[in-house]
Formats: C-alpha cells, sequence, structure tokens
C-alpha cells in the first residue's frame, strides 16, 4: 500500500538486529514496501561532527543522493534517532543555500538536491494511513501493561531539526503503542539524554544518565520501556543491570522497540525477531501481558 | 563656463524637516549656539511623511545641489507611524534618482530627533562638505533642457 | 590575583566561533537554564553557562582547555530551552575543533572513540560496534570495558565477525578525505 | 493683488548683531506684491505687535511675514496677535532667522544672504496662503470605561466624581477585575479585597455611573467629543431590575461547575455570583452550564425565586450611545503556560501553580479558607518552590518583557508561606530582582530576613521523584547545578494582554505593539493618551505594571478625560487634508497610509460628461485627521491636500529659494 526508501543505519546489522527484525515482520503485515537505499553508508552520528562539520554534513548528504539516483522520489524513513537527526540536518544544509549544496556535492561527487523529505519511523507511523492498516492487523492487545514512551534527544531536539509535534512532551510514540491495549504512562523523562557515546567514551560521567530515566518511568509506574531508536535501547537495556548495581534499584525495567510490541499483537512470534536476546530479560512481561490483554476485540 | 571653477561657489541645499523632531533639533542646536555651514535652508513640514517627491525633482529643477528629507526616528514618529512610510518612499527615490543620473550623495534621507542638535550639526556639516567637493547639479535643471539634456 | 577582565585576548575566536553557531553572544543573560538542564554538567569543569561567560569576556583560554567542550553530548536540551535559543551546541562544538586544532584534548577518550568511529566508517563505509569496542578498549587500555556483554552478544549473533561495507568503501574514505581537506573555517 | 507686510525682528542683537536686517527689509521691499517692509527691534513685545498692527491697517495688508525666532517659539504669539486684525491669523508665515540662521552662523555676509533666501520662500509661501477657520466640534461629556478592574474603578470613580457620566462596561458578572482576587498586596500587606470592594461598591452606587456587566463593546464609529458606541449586554436571564440578590436561587441550584473566581479550586452553581462582595450583587445563570437552558429540564432557581426575576428567554440587548471621551482597561490575562512550558509539566502536576492560583490558595474567603495546601492532595507543603519570569524574558517560549510585579509578588508569597507555614521552607529561582518602589526593596529584604532562598537560575526541569517535585536549576552564584525537591511548586507566570483585545484595538483604531499591548501616544509625555484623540488608557491594558502604577494612570486618564469635558466644544485645527473629489480617481492609497483611520472611501453622485454616474471617492473626517500630510504624498492624482501645507506652498517654497 505504501512505499518509502528505508535507511536503516549500521545498528541494524548487529544489537539493533531484533529492532530489524520486527520492523520487517510489521511492515510485511500491513503492505509497506521499504525500499532500502541503495549502498547507503554510515550518517557519521555524533562522531562525525565531532570532528568536522563538513564531513558531518556529507556523510549523510550522499545518501540522500544515492536515493536520488534511485529516482523512486519517495520519501526517506529512517529507523534510528541520530541517523534521522544526521539525515535531517543535512537535508536542511542542501536546501539552506546554492552555494552550501555545491559545497556538499563537490565533497561526495555526486548531485544532491535534497527532494527526498527525510521522516523518522515515528513519524511515519503516526500518519493516519499507517494508524489504521496497524490497527486492522492486531490480533491481540496488552490491555493494561503500563509502558514509558522513550523518546530520547534526537527525535525531539533541535526541534527545528526533528520537528517533534511536542519537543517537550512528544507523544506519537505513545498513540502508536496505545494501539496495543498497553497504556502510555504520562513521565518526565521521555526527551532527556541517554548519554549516546558517552556510556563508551566516559561512562563514569554518563551512567547516572540512564538511572535517572529508569526511576523515573518506575516512579510513574512503568513496567517497562519503549523506544524508536536502536543506540537509546541499547544503553537503556545492555547496560541496565549494571547501573542497578552501581546505584541501587533491585527491579529490571525492559527495553522494547515499539515495532516489537506491534509484531508481538500481530502474531509474530517473538522468537522472529528476537525477543528472547534482549539483555534485561524481555520475554516474560509480554507473555503476561499477552496472556492477561487475550485476543483483540 | 564652469561654475565649479569658481572657488567661492557654495552650494544651495534644500532641508525638508519635520516640525516634532529635527526642526525641534534645529531650533536646539541654534539655542545651544552650535555653528555649521549656512549652505542649508529649512522648510518646516507637519511631517517626514508630507515631502512629496515631487518637490525634490523640483528643488533640483530649480537649481538646488542637494536635498535632505530629515524627520524623527523610525518608531519615534509624533504621528506614529508617518516616518516609516517616508522611509519606503525615499529608498525608492533614491534609486530613481541614482537612475536618472543624479549623484546619490546630492539626496539623503536623515533620521534626527529633537533632542539630537549636535547631529543636525553634524549632519549639515558633513552634507554641505560632500556637496561642495561635488560641485553644482545640473541635472534635471530647467537649463539643462533647454541646452538638449544630454552630455553636459 | 584577582582576573583581569582588561585582557580580551580570545575575542576574536570567540566572535568567530560565535558568528559561525550563529549566536548573539550579547542576548545571553546568564539565567543558567542551559547548565540546569544538561545531562551532563555535574561531570563538566566549566558549566555550560560560563561558556557563553567567557566568550562574551573574549577569553577563550579556559574554554579550550576544558573538559565541558569534550563532554557536551549534543543533546540539545540547553539550546532548545534557553530563553534566546542560543546554541551552545555548536559554540561547544565548534570550541572543540578549535581547542583540537590547537592540539589541546579536555577528555583524551572522547576524542579517541571519535577517531576510532570515523577510522572506521572511513574503512568501511559503515560503522562496525564490536570491531568499534574492540579497537577502542585496547587503545584506552580498557581492555575490560563491557566486555561482560560479549558473550551474551556473540551467542545472540550481535556481532558478526565479517564487518558490512559500502559496495566500494574507496568511495567513502574519499569522501572523507575531500571533507578534511577543505579544513574547517578557522581550526 | 495680495498686499505683503515683512516685519524683520531684530531681536535686540540676537539677529541683528550677526544678520544685516535692514538689508533683508530692503531685498523684500524690492519684491513684488509686498507693499510694507520695515525691521523692529523687538517684534514679539506689546510696542511691537501694536506696531505691526497700526501697519496692517494702515497700509491695508491681508497677509503678514515676521521674519523673527522660530515659530516654534512664536507662530501661536503671532496668530493670536491677528484675531483682532483684519487679516485671518493663518495668512502668516514666519522666518526662522534666529535659532536656524543668526545663532548658528558666523559669517555676517553668508548669514545674510540666507536670511534673504528664508525671507523670500516664508513670502512666497504667504502668497499661496488661504485663510483657514478653526471649527469646532460638540463634545458629549460622557466617558466610557472599557473594563471594570481596578483601573476602570478608579477612572470611573474619578471622572464621576468630577460630575460627569460615566459608563463602565464589563464582559464578567461582575467588576474588580484581577485585583478583587489577589490576597494581600505588597509592600504594605493590605487585604486587597479590603481595599477594592469599597471602590466596587461605590461604582455601584455612584448616581453618575451606569454600570453594564456581563456586556462587551462591539461597534465604534466617530470621533473625539462623540464616539457612536454599541455596547452588547449578553442575556442574563435574570431581571437584575427586580432581584435583590437575596441569594436563594443561588442555594438551591443543583448543577455544579468548577468557579472560575477561584481558579477551579472549588464549585459554584450554574446561578452565580462570581464571588461574594460581586458588584453588581445580583446573579446571572451561565447557559453553558444551567441544565433548563441546555437541556429544558429544572427550572429550580424559577421556582424558588421570590420575585419571579428569573427569565430563561432573556436574550442578547445591543445599546448605542454617544460619548465624548473612551478610557481603554481592558487589563491582562497571564500567559498561558502549559502550552508553552512542558519542562515544567505542561500543567500535568496538580502542585505547579500559578501565583494568581496561590492568591487564590491563600485568601481567607478562598476554597482553603487560607490555609495552604496542595491542591493534588489538600496537605500543608513543607517545602515550596518559586520560579520567576516564566514567559517574561523568555523570546524563545514566551514574550521578551519583563512582566514588573513578579518579583514583588513572589516575595510577598514566600513571606506569606513563611508566616502561614511555620518550618516550612521556601526557595526563590530567580534572574534578577527587580525592586523598583517605593518600600519595594525593604520588603525584599524582609522577605529574605524571613528566611526566603534565594536561587540565581533557571529552573530547567520539574519531575517527580519520591512523590516529590524536584526542580533542577543551576545556582549561577556557584556555578553548579542544583536541585530543590519540592511540595508544590507556584511559577510567576508572564502577564499578556487580555484575551480578546486585538478585536477592541481594532475597533477603536487604536495602535499595539507587537505583543498586543496598546500603544501610548508617546512613551514618556503622552502616557496616557493614544493617538487617536479621545481615546485614553489606563491599567496593564497599556504593558504590565502593578496596582499603584494601574491606579495613577487610571486617575491620569481620568484627568485627561476631564479636561476635554471642561469644554462644551473642542477646537480642531484647522490643518488638515481635504480631498478634490472631482481629482479623486479612488484608489485608496491614502486610506491605507492614514495613521488616525480618518479616511474613508465614500460613495457620491457625479457627472461624467452628461452621465450621472457613482464614483467612489476618498473623504476625510476632520474629527480624526491630525495634519500629518502622508496622505498627500500617495495621492497619485494630487487630489488630497493637506491645509496650511499645500502642494502650491512648499512648491513656491522651494522655487523662491532658487531664484
Amino acid at each position: 500500500m505504501k512505499r518509502c526508501y528505508y535507511f536503516p543505519g549500521c545498528s541494524m546489522a548487529a544489537t539493533g538486529k531484533g529492532y530489524q527484525q520486527s520492523i520487517d515482520a510489521v511492515a510485511r503485515k500491513i503492505g509497506l514496501e521499504l525500499v532500502a537505499i541503495p549502498d547507503w553508508n554510515c550518517c557519521g552520528a555524533t562522531a562525525a561532527h565531532t570532528m568536522n562539520e563538513r564531513m558531518a554534513l556529507a556523510l549523510p548528504a550522499r545518501n540522500l543522493a544515492r536515493a536520488e539516483q534511485d529516482g523512486g522520489g519517495m520519501e526517506i524513513a529512517v529507523a534510528c534517532a541520530a541517523c534521522y537527526s544526521r539525515m535531517q540536518y543535512a537535508r536542511q544544509a542542501v536546501l539552506s543555500s546554492p552555494e552550501k549544496r555545491a559545497e556538499i556535492e563537490a565533497i561526495i561527487d555526486m548531485p544532491c538536491s535534497g527532494s527526498n523529505p527525510v521522516i523518522s519511523f515515528l513519524e511515519l507511523f503516526s500518519r493516519p494511513e499507517l494508524m489504521e492498516a496497524v490497527q486492522a492487523k492486531l490480533t491481540k492487545n496488552l490491555n493494561g501493561l503500563k509502558v514509558a514512551c522513550y523518546y530520547g534527544c534526537l527525535t525531539s531536539r533541535p526541534s527545528a531539526i526533528a520537528r517533534p509535534d511536542d519537543p517537550e512532551n512528544p507523544m506519537q510514540m505513545d498513540r502508536i503503542v496505545a494501539l496495543t491495549g498497553a497504556e502510555p504512562v504520562a513521565w518526565d523523562f521521555k526527551t532527556e539524554c541517554c548519554g549516546a557515546s558517552h556510556q563508551v567514551d566516559a561512562p563514569k560521567a554518563a551512567q547516572p544518565l540512564i538511572h535517572r530515566i529508569l526511576t523515573n518511568a518506575r516512579e510513574h509506574g512503568a513496567d517497562c520501556i519503549v523506544t524508536a531508536c536502536p543506540l537509546c535501547a541499547l544503553n537503556l537495556d545492555m547496560r541496565q543491570s549494571k547501573i542497578m548495581e552501581t546505584f541501587g534499584g533491585d527491579y529490571a525495567l525492559p527495553v522494547y522497540q515499539f515495532t516489537e510490541l506491534l509484531a508481538l499483537c500481530m502474531g509474530v512470534h517473538p522468537r522472529d525477531f528476537g525477543l528472547h536476546t534482549h539483555f534485561t530479560p524481555a520475554v516474560g512481561l509480554m507473555r503476561n501481558a499477552l496472556k492477561k490483554g487475550g485476543d483483540q476485540a | 563656463m564652469s561654475v565649479k571653477a569658481d572657488p567661492n561657489w557654495e552650494p544651495k541645499i534644500l532641508a525638508f524637516c519635520c516640525n516634532w523632531c529635527t526642526y525641534t533639533g534645529a531650533d536646539l542646536a541654534g539655542l545651544n549656539r552650535m555653528k555649521y555651514p549656512a549652505n542649508v535652508r529649512v522648510v518646516r513640514l507637519p511631517c517626514s511623511s508630507r515631502v512629496n517627491p515631487q518637490f525634490i525633482l523640483r528643488a533640483f529643477q530649480k537649481g538646488c545641489d542637494g536635498v535632505m528629507v530629515c524627520g524623527c526616528h523610525p518608531g519615534d514618529c509624533h504621528y506614529a507611524t508617518g516616518n516609516y512610510f517616508t522611509r519606503r518612499r525615499f529608498m525608492l527615490m533614491k534609486r530613481l534618482l541614482e537612475y536618472n543620473g543624479i549623484d546619490p550623495q546630492r539626496f539623503q534621507a536623515r533620521w534626527i530627533s529633537g533632542s539630537e542638535a549636535a547631529k543636525f550639526r553634524d549632519t549639515v556639516t558633513r552634507v554641505a562638505g560632500e556637496i561642495k567637493a561635488l560641485g553644482p547639479n545640473t541635472r534635471f535643471q530647467e537649463k539643462w533642457y533647454e541646452e538638449g539634456g544630454e552630455a553636459q | 590575583m584577582e582576573e583581569c577582565l582588561n585582557a580580551r585576548s580570545g575575542a576574536e575566536l570567540a566572535n568567530s566561533i560565535a558568528a559561525r553557531a550563529g549566536v548573539k553572544l550579547h542576548e545571553c543573560y546568564q539565567c543558567g537554564k542551559c547548565t540546569a538542564g544538561c545531562p551532563m554538567a555535574h561531570a563538566m569543569d566549566l558549566m555550560p553557562r560560563q561558556l557563553v561567560r567567557y566568550m562574551q569576556l573574549g577569553r577563550m583560554e579556559e574554554i579550550l582547555g576544558s573538559k565541558s567542550v569534550w563532554l557536551c553530548a549534543s543533546c540539545h536540551t540547553c539550546v532548545e530551552r534557553c530563553p534566546h535559543s542560543i546554541d551552545i551546541p555548536s559554540l561547544m562544538e565548534l570550541s572543540r575543533q578549535a581547542a583540537k586544532a590547537r592540539g589541546r584534548v579536555g577528555v583524551k577518550t572522547v576524542d579517541m572513540f571519535s577517531g576510532i568511529f570515523m577510522q572506521n566508517v572511513k574503512m568501511f563505509g559503515k560503522s562496525h560496534e564490536a570491531l568499534m569496542e574492540g579497537v577502542y578498549n585496547v587503545t584506552t587500555g580498557r581492555f575490560m570495558q563491557d566486555m561482560e556483554n560479549v558473550p551474551h552478544m556473540l551467542k545472540n549473533k550481535m556481532v558478526g565477525i565479517e564487518p558490512h561495507t559500502t559496495n566500494n568503501p574507496e568511495e567513502i574514505k574519499a569522501l572523507i578525505e575531500r571533507a578534511l581537506e577543505m579544513g574547517g573555517e578557522d581550526a | 493683488m495680495s498686499r505683503i507686510g515683512v516685519v524683520v525682528c531684530h531681536c535686540g542683537t540676537n539677529i541683528a548683531g550677526v544678520v544685516d536686517v535692514e538689508r533683508v527689509a530692503a531685498e523684500a521691499a524690492k519684491l513684488p506684491n509686498v507693499v510694507f517692509a520695515v525691521t523692529n527691534k523687538y517684534t514679539c513685545s506689546e510696542p511691537g505687535q501694536a506696531t505691526m498692527k497700526a501697519a496692517i491697517e494702515e497700509h491695508q495688508l491681508d497677509r503678514l511675514v515676521i521674519c523673527s525666532c522660530s515659530p516654534r517659539m512664536h507662530e501661536a504669539t503671532f496668530r493670536r496677535m491677528l484675531k483682532d486684525t483684519r487679516i485671518n491669523p493663518y495668512m502668516l508665515e514666519i522666518a526662522n532667522l534666529r535659532e536656524q540662521c543668526a545663532w548658528v552662523h558666523t559669517d555676517k555676509e553668508k548669514a545674510t544672504e540666507k536670511a534673504i533666501d528664508l525671507m523670500r520662500m516664508a513670502v512666497a509661501k504667504v502668497e499661496q496662503n488661504k485663510p483657514l477657520f478653526t471649527s469646532t466640534i460638540p463634545i458629549h461629556k460622557k466617558c466610557l470605561i472599557i473594563g471594570g478592574g481596578i483601573a476602570g474603578i478608579q477612572a470611573a470613580l474619578d471622572v464621576a466624581d468630577a460630575g460627569y457620566q460615566v459608563t463602565i462596561v464589563e464582559r464578567e458578572p461582575s467588576i474588580g477585575g484581577h485585583m478583587v482576587m489577589l490576597d494581600k498586596t505588597f509592600p504594605t500587606l493590605d487585604c486587597s479585597a479590603c481595599i477594592s470592594t469599597p471602590k466596587m461598591v461605590d461604582v455601584g452606587q455612584h448616581p453618575n455611573i451606569t454600570l453594564m456587566t456581563s456586556s462587551e463593546v462591539v461597534n465604534v464609529g466617530g470621533y473625539v467629543g462623540s464616539f457612536e458606541v454599541t455596547i452588547k449586554q449578553k442575556a442574563r436571564y435574570v431581571d437584575h431590575t427586580k432581584c435583590t440578590g437575596c441569594g436563594l436561587c443561588e442555594t438551591k441550584c443543583p448543577t455544579k461547575v468548577p468557579s472560575e473566581f477561584n481558579q477551579g479550586y472549588n464549585k459554584r452553581t450554574a446561578i452565580y455570583k462570581p464571588f461574594a462582595q460581586a458588584v453588581p450583587a445580583k446573579p446571572v445563570i451561565d447557559p453553558d452550564s444551567c441544565k433548563m437552558l441546555k437541556e429544558g429540564k429544572c427550572g429550580v432557581c424559577a421556582k424558588v425565586c421570590p420575585l419571579g426575576c428569573i427569565d430563561f428567554k432573556d436574550t442578547a440587548k445591543e445599546y448605542t450611545e454617544t460619548y465624548g471621551a473612551i478610557i481603554v482597561a481592558t487589563g491582562y490575562d497571564l500567559i498561558p503556560w502549559q502550552d508553552l512550558y512542558g519542562e515544567y509539566g505542561g500543567g500535568r502536576y496538580a502542585d505547579v501553580i500559578t501565583g494568581l492560583q496561590f492568591e487564590r490558595l491563600v485568601n481567607a474567603s478562598g476554597p482553603t479558607e487560607g490555609h495552604i495546601l496542595r491542591p493534588s492532595d489538600g496537605t500543608e507543603p513543607k517545602d515550596v518552590v518559586i520560579i520567576k519570569c516564566v514567559g517574561s524574558r523568555d523570546p524563545h517560549k514566551g514574550k521578551s518583557y519583563c512582566s514588573r510585579a513578579c518579583c514583588m509578588y513572589s516575595a510577598k508569597h514566600a513571606h506569606q508561606i513563611l508566616e502561614k507555614l511555620p518550618g516550612a521552607n521556601v526557595y526563590i529561582f530567580y534572574m534578577d530582582v527587580r525592586t523598583p518602589g517605593k518600600g519595594y526593596e525593604e520588603f525584599y529584604d524582609r522577605t529574605r530576613a524571613d528566611g526566603a532562598v534565594y536561587i540565581r537560575g533557571r529552573v530547567s526541569k520539574i519531575y517527580k521523584e519520591n512523590g516529590k517535585l524536584v526542580c533542577k536549576g543551576e545556582d549561577t552564584l556557584l556555578g553548579k547545578p542544583v536541585s530543590v525537591q519540592a511540595d508544590m511548586v507556584v511559577l510567576a507566570t508572564a502577564m499578556v494582554p487580555a484575551v480578546g483585545v486585538e478585536k477592541l484595538t481594532t475597533m477603536l483604531g487604536i495602535a499595539t505593539d507587537p505583543d498586543k499591548w496598546v500603544q501610548e501616544a508617546h512613551p514618556k509625555l503622552r502616557p496616557v493618551e493614544t493617538q487617536t484623540g479621545g481615546i485614553f488608557l489606563a491599567g496593564t491594558c497599556q504593558g504590565p505594571k502593578d496596582i499603584p502604577d494601574t491606579v495613577a494612570q487610571a486617575s491620569a486618564a481620568a484627568v485627561k478625560v476631564c479636561g476635554l469635558f471642561s469644554k462644551d466644544e473642542m477646537e480642531t485645527s484647522p490643518m488638515i487634508s481635504g480631498v478634490d473629489q472631482q481629482k479623486c480617481c479612488g484608489c485608496g492609497f491614502c486610506v491605507n497610509c492614514c495613521p488616525y483611520k480618518a479616511i474613508s472611501l465614500v460613495e457620491i453622485d457625479a457627472r461624467e460628461g452628461a452621465r450621472r454616474v457613482k464614483k467612489t471617492v476618498a473623504s476625510v473626517n476632520s474629527g480624526l485627521c491630525q495634519g500629518c500630510g502622508c496622505c498627500t504624498a500617495a495621492c497619485r492624482t494630487g487630489a488630497i491636500d493637506l491645509s496650511g501645507y499645500t502642494n502650491a506652498q512648499i512648491l513656491k517654497e522651494v522655487d523662491a529659494l532658487c531664484l
């Protein structure tokens, strides 16, 4: 029913594998055709603009150019928050002035007009036609499951680039997840930073960030956290047990991608998207929630 | 026949000044006994927006060497918005005059408030100097048309 | 000794950084909402607000030598909430680049990670998480960091041994080199 | 043939010391139509004026040029002098030989040449002058006051006490505005209701004041002295002429909705007075919540009313009346912070409240009877955080300006909390503490002595942790990120113009600034006037201010109105624009550039050859025109001209310079 270009990002082949599988499963179910940008490359993430602004724009711009070359003229949907941000920056730079565009084109050595709009997966799934399509395919529900939707920084900020529905209290993911019957909680740390790569290169300074996010989600009664970004999920999931050890806290908050919840409620087998591979055990909560929720009315 | 060669030549400059700011500022310059060249003749108007572009053309036509339009600072107009119109009109006017071969320095719009006596003095002094350096204006003048209106 | 504020030797650099970031330094009235919302402020030696203050005073020395410019996570919370929308992330970033160009690195591990990341992209066109982490651990001597998670990743095939690449990694390498050749405006 | 007289003033040596006045007079005498030219030692003196008057008679002059000091000095003097002569006062021109010639030049030769030029210009201009006559417009000595807050109340009382009729239009069911909602007022801590309700009662009982509540202005025409104003009074469903305000209906009404006056913290009935001391002290029915009006069921109030005042068929009524002056006193509202500050919870937390909500919570007649209790659970807060400048000094999310009253009322809130809740802690996050008022700085000192902790920095986020509201800020004086765990947070939110004020200002034709505050005629010298004659300003409609400033401004506006009303008619300057309807093409360019909305397009009957046609032309309202002349330069056909500064006059002046 709907086609768009798809930029998976590097994490999807590694720690984001489950995310990728759930995206594929949901897309198949609702008839969404995701056309991967031919021969895409790394967006440069935060590392590139740490070092050099031109490089930080040129890397993602090459992906825009690749999509343009393909000639489909479709929107580019991006599944990772950082990739989304970088691609938006690049597009807006190309559109900002002919000089900037010429400079970028010279670096990537191909034409780049920025003609294809870039959208986040959250924006894509928030569209009424997609919401309806998802709704139509849901067979099970998660009634009563309390989820904290975590958006992170780069899908919300800077708002001129990311264009969220609300930079402080975005609701796109909340509305999508609510389709499953799960109950998104109103909490305070939806858009607070998880530390991103500082979890690797400055872990002592960055670890409290994760702890605060988890604490606040817990404070507002969440059973789990839902994200729309492989790195956010990795930081909150993989580092969780160690952080509990360091800062105290005897609970575990499983971390899901929003597409995982959708896939699950569409009857996709959890093994098909690696629910069992999460670092914080994630199968049990879902098994119970599904049992409680029963079939979609 | 070169008037410019006359070392005693003094330019005639006409200044349209609004009653509430620039004219008041000019009066204040007098009160403070400030000194400036005697080349400028002031025409008092209620507002700089009263200045019809026709007046300026007429001044050049009749032999003025320079024309100034002075009013309140934008935002301070006694009539609230008049000088915004002045500003727009005379940006256009300046370009029109330039297109017609009048040196843009011969036509100047300046904002001088009622308290800016020193600014009035300095502006008049500078403009008089600039126009003196330019020499007499011949463009548009009746004489010029009579002589065929071509190259000077 | 008290600080003598007449010395404004960094004014030129500060103004050029501000101009490139599109920031009007005078607009900042030092309310500190940036620091207040900054997730990394607790680890910084110079608060984000103080960064702007030093730039207002034309003193770059303190900024170039700070840890803060390396600890900024580019989360953009500060600029989003700033009453004057002062783009502190850009000030941080450009200051960091200026520091690096002068051979000053406030937090070595951050610099190394970026370097390794980009090296990775330069080699393969795509980044390779496990390889990166491995090289980083070896480079920084933090051999055991995050190693507890490796068995889990291996078991679930979340890390491949073969790095994925673009069709022609040379193309990306050339791209990066062209960008770097153009240099930073200041550096 | 005109007969022009020229008088060149020595002004002692002021002019004559630099300008050769005799030569100027001699040059004047050579000009055509100049029949009389002399010099005079002191023209403005009594003997000087007498000499001129005699000359006018003797030489049968019909116009006069005086070469003297600035016209800004003595134009009015000389016009007055001409009043009792054969010359019309507007047949006068003055050449400024003192301020703009003798005083600013030293070279006598050049100064004299310039003086001759200036004299010639004046002579050329005066030849084109036409007699002008001031007209008068009648003044209807009745004042309309829009808004019944403390500004409107004060202005109404002042004008009414001076003996003039006043009508107050208030859109709420009672006057009182924001002030009556407040608990105590800084810095003296007198009870706000105690000092404002007597004034409200005075308004209600004043023989010269007509009170129109539940009413709004819907149309304004005319100009100073006679504004035609249409006021719409909403249906109140209660006949106030019969109602005694016994209140029985209110006790029996079964429908309860959140009380606007108490900020939603308790309920009111559908038939209600907003608060106990309301003026008028008679109820109205809120059609949005009344069961009878919504569903046709109930009618309890009608059954219990002993006087049969309830009329469910009541409809809105419109009244049109003529007013000589209007005072705009529409006040302010608070910025809708919930929509703007997601980082402060965006309204999700019941215990994050505004200063105005706090006023109700601390007020003895409020929903908690003056006990400071948390809205969420009714418990006493122990740690209270006050955040200043929420929406103020924040061009990104709110407004760029300072709201002026918040520093003081925040200090007052801190004081009240520390006084009423022993052992409580108050933390005030501020950027700057602004206390420019009598007794204000002292009050701030006292608040700190009470124990309020002032922290310099803006809070970035409020979030909930362990049941506490954590306020994350920076202590910018320490240079460290800090947090305070609060039980309740009070936000000092920005003042913004009252909702719907744009509609009114458009109707009145008065200017607003980019933030929609009404623009005063001059920020320093005409602070209570608008650009439109006869329309004045009082209170916060002009910009944020506190009660003392509001009251002072209201009284000032009242004086302006009384000054206007002290005369039966008003002289209008004849130096205004006029349209030659023959030349006018009806393009309307003049309409758009007029700052006073004095020009409108009208349809007239005209002739086109032999045919009679309808023609659209511009028409100037002489009551509104202030004579700036902006329209004249916009006119493409030269149809519109400014008396006293006509195109012909100015062109002749220009020509004269270049002879």
